[in-house]
């Protein structure tokens, strides 16, 4: 019992300033790699500090930026969702069969839109309804998903998509800015909205931290998990519409192993894996990170999976070395 | 036979241990006491090797000895009953037992036919009816502790620490319990005895040393002391009346159950709750109270019967529904399913009313602090700032919390599960007291409660229940603790 | 009966038998046993790295770096056949497993000394040692031809008329079951998982039982890394690529669970065994190619779903006629 | 660098990275920049066989200003949006080995024609099998274009040769396990099979390994497109008796030259245009803007050593 608790009856409401919270954050964290990352690229090559370079080099994380998003919370509530590559490559597919059906641009979104949210559903029922394990529930519906889009697929592709659908992952909405970006941001927005200044999101929070104690203080938990798994699939259904767009075709190979990537995005971000802990402003930090780490060593013709040690070794380094500082600021303390 | 001299531990933040000195001699039992957190549990760890001490040393018949293992310390003969269950769901009994220090074979493997047949001689010795290959899953809470108990017994000891043992144990093992502390005591062994129960240390301990904010603060004889002598030295003190029940006006029927049933827990539930009243809810642990009030709560879901609030019926299914219509429960098992370690206190107190402070579904970061506090503050909260983790708070301040959490609902019913449960007794007076003040305001309370004096000092009424099934509601006058145990036995009924 | 009726394991050779009778129906030459040994030699590469996931899943970890070790140290190991091709096949061996020892520590002393989620170091170094293939080969392949014949032998080689991949398979499958059940190390990693608070208190230190469970399954990963190289006879950044789900997804249906502290030898290896069967009878039955990763798909899911039934806690009965029906 | 500044870029993207026949090009490319003087190669591409990986490949090579992009695409389609934005940014685009759609590129330099391609691969399975019999096709990835488009030419001159039956497509998706334990799939699933076309590089030695070492050497015929230097074990042992491919050094090489054409404005590809590749000569683009290489070139038992050493 410290000496503090057995103090006065008033208790403050905050035990640091908001400047200090701030400033010992992961975000701050990030923020100053982000930096040190950006100042490298811009002395290596003099090709970096280009606005529609850097406009171009947006599109390496926009979306899976967005898919991220919604995987924190999920991640943040406890769970794990690992068929969010393959919700994209299904509502692709399906976009490209309404396409081939006559759909205009959109039906072809709604379509996209309304597959992920189907396909979220799925997730969210076996998750929530049945109490299944997420981490193998998502790693079985990772491979219904694609295999259903290989099914209407096969050897073929869908192309030919409308010429006014192209805007959506090829269009600008102000000079360099793409609508890409600005839905990037304005996701993030919206995301963080909800996380932190909502009550859903503060029983994201709850229920991440602890599920039992969450149920056992009104938190409707199952549904709550439920809305989270949908958020999840419409994202995915949302960099559907994007990269489709983007690539103006359609495989059922599209996006293979991106959520490994956008988990990595996530847990750069500072999301707890564990559940409970984390904001989306680390993850748009992470987003920014790992879109420029791609886009410098681009320039540099380096080869992608130098890039990926590179990732692999920020995501371990970023949170080894402050639990080695403390720890070695406690040896030292005590030594 | 063993001495600590000087032992001091600290944790990051928190000191808990200071300079504390303790012995304890061969055939003799020396009692332990002290409010929570204050040190004693810790004491435990440092002599079985689970935690280092930062200070001091343990001698054990004259010598220095340093245990940097738990093997290290059942080496040197000292075994623990520890506080927290300890045992493994998905193993055997015999495993349960000797787990870390199996009987192994000549060449180093494991060697279960007579580990399986040792830990059948032990669990005879403490008269457990288990058999070695049982799951420890399909056991109850009772036998569970008495698993933990042939553990202890494992190791040829000549110390043997329990951490409060009878916690979690029922009228009649507790009396095994106490059989057995005294054959140890007869064989010579040393026992240190932990417990918040004052009635139990008077009858088998011999010494006592009492702890406080991790301190020693006094040592002596037993005999040559007296209760509130103890409690003055734990609490630094006079702690008043433990059961300030003051007699409150009791109105209509708030809450009606009938008939109330589950396939497998309870049978034909009834009974009436009162404005301003305290329904006491007695029985042996494993009675199936929890159960009970867990569906009134909307965690279970019962078969059959009927639930009115104010009149009127009402189907709860989820505690969400429960919470709307005013039916609040403080859970037995704080970690798990009361407070939410991980989160300021701030948020676990607006947590269930987010409603009342939000817009729109966004939260109003000014008025959420503004409840938190207001609650809070009503019940002498002891903590540092409101955006404190919970997990940073004692046990006695993490219930209050919890308790802040409900009341912030505004409820009608609230249901008490063993509030005062491994809470120390100077915090226990003050809930006690502001359950008497919340039942004055007109709030119905539904304590359940296995400690006798409790129930009888606070209950207006109580229904005593015995596996699964009511076995009797009594009006407080009259009541003596003889008719309670005897209706929770089921003593005079078969005869 | 009853009792062995109501095990997870017996259930699952039920199935697996019930798959291979439907199969044979249609496709009698399935079930001969020559084709059902290639079954299991097909597996045994599967069922190796499962049974060094299972006990890093025992202790409550995950290890996702599995095929990414694989990788790596059929790499090393063919490396240096390739450039001395005198060095003799069973130091590759020992050089592969060493290699994947090693993979294994970096994980577990990240697990063990720095308290980092296991998913997290794990996708890490995942990405990490598929990087220092590229790194050390130049991204290169090692072809068939450039490793020597000894090396490329040892897997097909025939010994009592099973190939010594069978056999590897089946002594692993031997070696773990003796270590899981009869030493006090493999007790540990159920302790670990099943109550890692618990665990502390009986002496067994958390940490290092992971960092050992994460030794283990690199040392496995190593072992099927040459056995991978050799039997393929091929090298390059992308073997294995997402083989680490199917070792996941094997080790789930055999009855393991992912919380820690549950599940057997035996259920691993039948998981592997299920999980092969399927991949090698759908092109023999004819299923085409495009439906094949949405079957594998459906059926993760159906075990899993089966194994949360069958592990459902029964609760404790307070009534006692309901103690008499249950 | 002052020096270097006025070479041109040439980026060579291929597939994925570390694949022999890709290096092998890579070694055409690095001849021809050798003998223009002035042209630097920046041979990458993605570390695996995906379009997503080679997009931003193409646009980091945008950023970087290159002169030419000279590409062998994962995906026929999805590249055409970022190949289009680097057309319009100046860069020429041609695309070689495996192609790009015609919006996507200004020409596309087939290594050999596709139909002479299938017919080559039929006719290699038919030569060893004067009675006939059944044959399969192990492909790559079922999304590889230029897999899919030899594998129709194949069925087209099927009638051509009397009593071959094509019994089944399978994918090994470029991964020798899985090309292994589809070929193993295809030897169980038809007991009569008497030939193996693989018309990649990864599925035909991993065809031939499975056949190898499932004693069937001899009786089942493994032929299709593959490298001299990772084949020559298996026509050895016999369990290929012949294979076939076109020179990826030369193909390197005349990408390259093709593309330095463009650069600098010499010539320019329209249909019905002949564009000139050095030391391979001139090839006729048609309407797609597409031209043929040459012939592949068959390898078997009496020259494979020779070209081991090679590629
Ligand atoms: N692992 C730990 N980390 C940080 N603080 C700890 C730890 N264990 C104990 N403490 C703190 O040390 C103090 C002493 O705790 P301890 O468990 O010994 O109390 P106790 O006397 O056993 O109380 P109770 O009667 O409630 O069991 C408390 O303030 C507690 O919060
Ligand atoms: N076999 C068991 N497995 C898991 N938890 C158990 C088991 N037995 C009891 N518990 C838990 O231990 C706590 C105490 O149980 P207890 O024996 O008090 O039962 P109960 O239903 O709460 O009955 P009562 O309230 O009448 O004592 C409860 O939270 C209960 O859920
Ligand atoms: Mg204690
Ligand atoms: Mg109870």
């Amino acid at each position: 019992m410290s000496s503090q608790e057995m103090q006065a009856r008033f208790i403050k409401d905050r035990l640091q300033g908001r400047g200090e919270r701030l400033l010992r954050s992961w975000e701050a964290l990030l923020l100053a790699v982000a930096v040190i990352i950006f100042a490298i690229n811009v002395w290596s090559s003099p090709y970096f500090l280009d606005p529609w370079n850097l406009s171009d080099a947006t599109f390496n994380f926009t979306e899976k930026g967005l898919i991220a998003f919604a995987l924190a919370l999920v991640i943040i509530s406890g769970e794990i969702d690992l068929s969010v590559a393959a919700i994209l490559a299904l509502s692709s597919t399906l976009m490209g069969l309404a396409m081939s059906h006559g759909a205009g641009t959109p039906e072809l979104v709604a379509i996209g839109l309304l597959t992920g949210l189907a396909c979220g559903a799925v997730n969210g029922f076996l998750v929530s309804g049945l109490g299944l394990p997420s981490i193998v529930v998502t790693i079985g519906t990772m491979s219904l998903f694609r295999g259903i889009a290989f099914i209407i697929l096969g050897d073929k592709a869908f192309t030919g998509y409308p010429s006014d659908f192209a805007w959506f992952g090829q269009g600008y909405v102000f000079w360099v800015i793409s609508f890409e970006l600005v839905l990037f941001v304005l996701t993030a927005v919206v995301f963080a909205v909800l996380l932190h200044a909502t009550s859903f999101g503060r029983t994201v929070y709850a229920i991440g931290n602890n599920p039992m104690a969450a149920r056992f203080s009104g938190v409707r938990v199952e549904r709550v998990k439920f809305i989270l798994f949908l958020l999840t699939g419409l994202m995915s259904g949302l960099a559907a519409v994007c990269l489709t767009s983007r690539l103006g075709s359609t495989r059922p190979s599209i996006a293979t192993g991106w959520e490994l990537e956008a988990v990595t995005m996530v847990v750069l971000g500072g999301i707890n894996i564990l559940g409970g802990s984390g904001r989306i402003g680390g993850v748009v930090l992470a987003a920014l990170i790992m879109g420029m780490v791609t886009f410098g060593f681009g320039l540099l013709n380096v080869p992608g999976i130098v890039m990926s040690i590179f990732v692999g070794l920020l995501l371990i380094l970023v949170i080894a070395v402050p639990k080695l500082v403390t720890r070695i600021r406690q040896v030292r303390r005590k030594g | 036979m063993i001495r600590l001299a000087g032992i001091a531990k600290t944790f990051p933040g928190v000191r808990a241990l200071g300079g504390v000195e303790l012995s304890l001699f061969p055939g003799s039992v020396t009692a332990l006491v002290g409010e929570n957190g204050a040190g004693k549990s810790t004491l435990v760890k440092i002599l079985t090797g689970i935690y280092q001490p930062d200070e001091g040393h343990i001698e054990l018949d004259g010598r220095p000895v340093r245990f940097a293992t738990t093997m290290d310390a059942a080496r040197a003969g000292v075994t623990a009953i520890h506080q927290e269950t300890v045992l493994f769901d998905e193993l055997s009994v015999a495993e349960n037992i000797f787990l870390g220090h199996q009987p192994r074979t000549r060449f180093g493997f494991i060697d279960w036919k007579r580990m399986n047949a040792e830990a059948r001689a032990l669990l005879e010795r403490i008269g457990a009816r288990l058999e070695p290959d049982m799951r420890l899953r399909d056991l109850g809470i009772a036998n569970r502790h008495l698993v933990a108990i042939a553990r202890a017994l494992s190791i040829d000891a000549r110390v043997v620490i329990m951490d409060e043992p009878t916690a979690a144990l029922s009228h009649k093992e507790i009396g095994e319990l106490y059989e057995l502390v005294e054959r140890l005591k007869a064989e010579g062994k040393a026992i240190l005895f932990i417990s918040h129960k004052f009635d139990e240390i008077f009858r088998i301990a011999d010494r006592y040393t009492v702890f406080r904010d991790g301190e020693m603060v006094g040592a002596g004889l037993l005999a040559e002391t007296t209760q509130s002598e103890l409690v003055r030295l734990m609490v630094g003190r006079d702690v008043g009346q433990v059961f300030p029940k003051v007699p409150a006006a009791i109105g209509e029927p708030v809450l009606t159950v009938a008939g109330y049933c589950h396939p497998t827990e309870f049978e034909d539930i009834g009974f009436e709750l009162r404005r301003g009243e305290i329904l006491g809810f007695y029985g042996l642990i494993g009675a199936g109270r929890s159960e009970v009030m867990q569906a009134l709560f909307g965690v279970t879901r019962p078969s059959r019967g009927a639930v009115r609030i104010d009149g009127q019926v009402a189907v709860i299914r989820t505690p969400a529904e429960a919470v709307a219509r005013g039916i609040v429960y403080v859970p037995e098992d704080r970690g798990r399913q009361g407070a939410i370690i991980g989160m300021p206190i701030v948020s676990n107190v607006t947590l269930p009313s987010l409603y009342r402070t939000s817009r729109h579904g966004f939260i109003r970061m000014a008025e959420e602090f503004a409840l938190a506090r207001d609650y809070t503050a009503r019940l002498d909260l002891r903590a540092a700032a409101l955006d404190q983790d919970v997990g940073t708070l004692s046990g006695g301040n993490q219930q209050k919390v919890v308790i802040a959490k409900w009341l912030a609902t505004r409820p009608k019913v609230i249901i008490l599960d063993e509030p005062t449960k491994g809470i120390d007794i100077g915090s226990k007076a003050a809930v006690h007291a502001f359950m008497s003040e919340l039942a004055g305001q007109g709030l119905s309370v539904i304590m359940v409660s296995s400690e006798i004096p409790e129930i009888m000092g606070m209950a207006d009424r109580v229904v005593v229940m015995r596996e699964g099934r009511m076995a009797g509601t009594f009006a407080r006058d009259g009541l003596t603790p003889e008719i309670l145990v005897r209706a929770a036995a089921g003593i005079g009924e078969e005869a | 009966m009853k009792a062995l009726l109501k095990h997870r394991e017996t259930q699952l050779v039920a199935v697996i038998l019930a798959m291979v009778g439907l199969i044979a129906l249609r496709f009698p030459s399935f079930v001969a046993p020559a084709s059902l040994g290639n079954v299991f030699n097909d597996t045994s590469i599967l069922i190796i790295l499962a049974l060094g996931q299972m006990t890093v899943i025992l202790t409550k970890c995950v290890d996702l770096s599995t095929a990414a070790t694989l990788a790596l140290s059929g790499m090393v190991a063919a490396m240096l056949n390739n450039l001395y091709p005198d060095l003799p096949v069973l130091l590759l061996v020992v050089v592969a497993i060493l290699t994947g020892v090693l993979a294994g520590a970096i994980n577990g002393l990240l697990v063990w000394r720095l308290d980092i989620p296991p998913i997290v170091v794990t996708l890490g170094t995942m990405t990490i040692y598929r990087g220092i293939i590229f790194l050390i080969s130049d991204g290169k392949w090692i072809n068939a031809h450039e490793m020597t014949d000894a090396f490329k032998a040892v897997p097909r080689a025939d010994f009592l008329g099973i190939p010594v991949l069978s056999w590897m398979a089946l002594s692993v499958t031997a070696i773990m079951a003796v270590l899981l059940r009869r030493l006090a190390t493999g007790r540990a990693f159920y302790a670990v998982g099943g109550n890692p608070h618990a665990a502390v208190y009986t002496g067994i230190d958390v940490g290092y039982t992971r960092f050992l469970s994460f030794v283990l399954s690199g040392a496995l990963s190593g072992l099927a890394g040459y056995l991978w190289i050799a039997r393929y006879a091929v090298a390059y950044v992308d073997i294995a690529l997402g083989f680490e789900l199917d070792v996941v997804a094997a080790c789930v249906i055999g009855g393991i669970s992912i919380a820690g502290g549950i599940g057997t030898v035996f259920g691993a290896v039948l998981g592997s065994l299920f999980l092969g069967t399927i991949k090698n009878a759908l092109p023999v039955i004819n299923i085409s190619p495009f439906w094949q990763l949405a079957i594998s798909g459906s059926v993760i899911i159906l075990a899993v779903a089966f194994n949360a039934r069958a592990e459902r806690r029964k609760g404790r009965v307070i009534l006692k006629k309901a103690e008499v029906v249950a | 660098n002052v020096a270097h500044a006025e070479n041109k870029k040439i980026a060579l993207v291929v597939k994925a990275l570390g694949i022999g026949f890709f290096d092998a090009a890579n070694k055409g490319a690095q001849e021809a920049a050798k003998e223009l003087g002035d042209v630097d190669i920046i041979y990458t591409g993605p570390t695996d066989t995906t379009a997503e990986g080679q997009i931003e490949v193409i646009n980091s090579l945008v950023a970087q200003k290159v002169d030419a992009i000279a590409i062998s695409a994962n995906d026929k389609d999805a590249l055409v949006p970022a190949l289009k934005k680097a057309m319009e940014r100046g860069i020429k685009v041609i695309s070689w080995d495996s192609g790009v759609a015609p919006e996507g590129r200004m020409m596309h330099l087939n290594p050999s024609s596709n139909p002479l391609i299938g017919n080559m691969c039929v006719k290699m399975a038919a030569d060893n099998l004067p009675e006939g019999g059944d044959v399969a096709i192990l492909s790559a990835a079922a999304t590889a274009t230029n897999q899919n488009t030899w594998i129709e030419e194949m069925k087209k001159v099927l009638p051509n040769y009397k009593g071959i039956n094509i019994v089944a497509t399978v994918y090994g998706d470029d991964k020798t396990d899985k090309s292994y334990t589809e070929a193993q799939g295809l030897m169980k699933a038809y007991p009569n099979l008497k030939a193996i076309i693989a018309p990649t590089s990864v599925g035909i030695v991993a065809a031939a390994q499975a056949v190898t070492d499932a004693g069937m050497v001899g009786k089942i015929n493994v032929t299709g497109l593959g490298l001299p230097s990772e084949m020559a074990g298996h026509v050895k042992s016999g369990a290929s008796k012949s294979f076939a491919i076109w020179n990826p050094i030369d193909l390197g090489y005349a990408a390259t030259m093709i593309s330095y054409n463009l650069v600098t404005g010499k010539e320019e590809a329209k249909p019905g245009a002949e564009l000139s590749m050095g030391r391979m000569g001139k090839v006729k683009l048609d309407d797609n803007s597409e031209g043929a290489m040459a012939d592949p070139f068959v390898y078997d038992a009496k020259n494979v050593e020779e070209f081991a050493k090679i590629f």
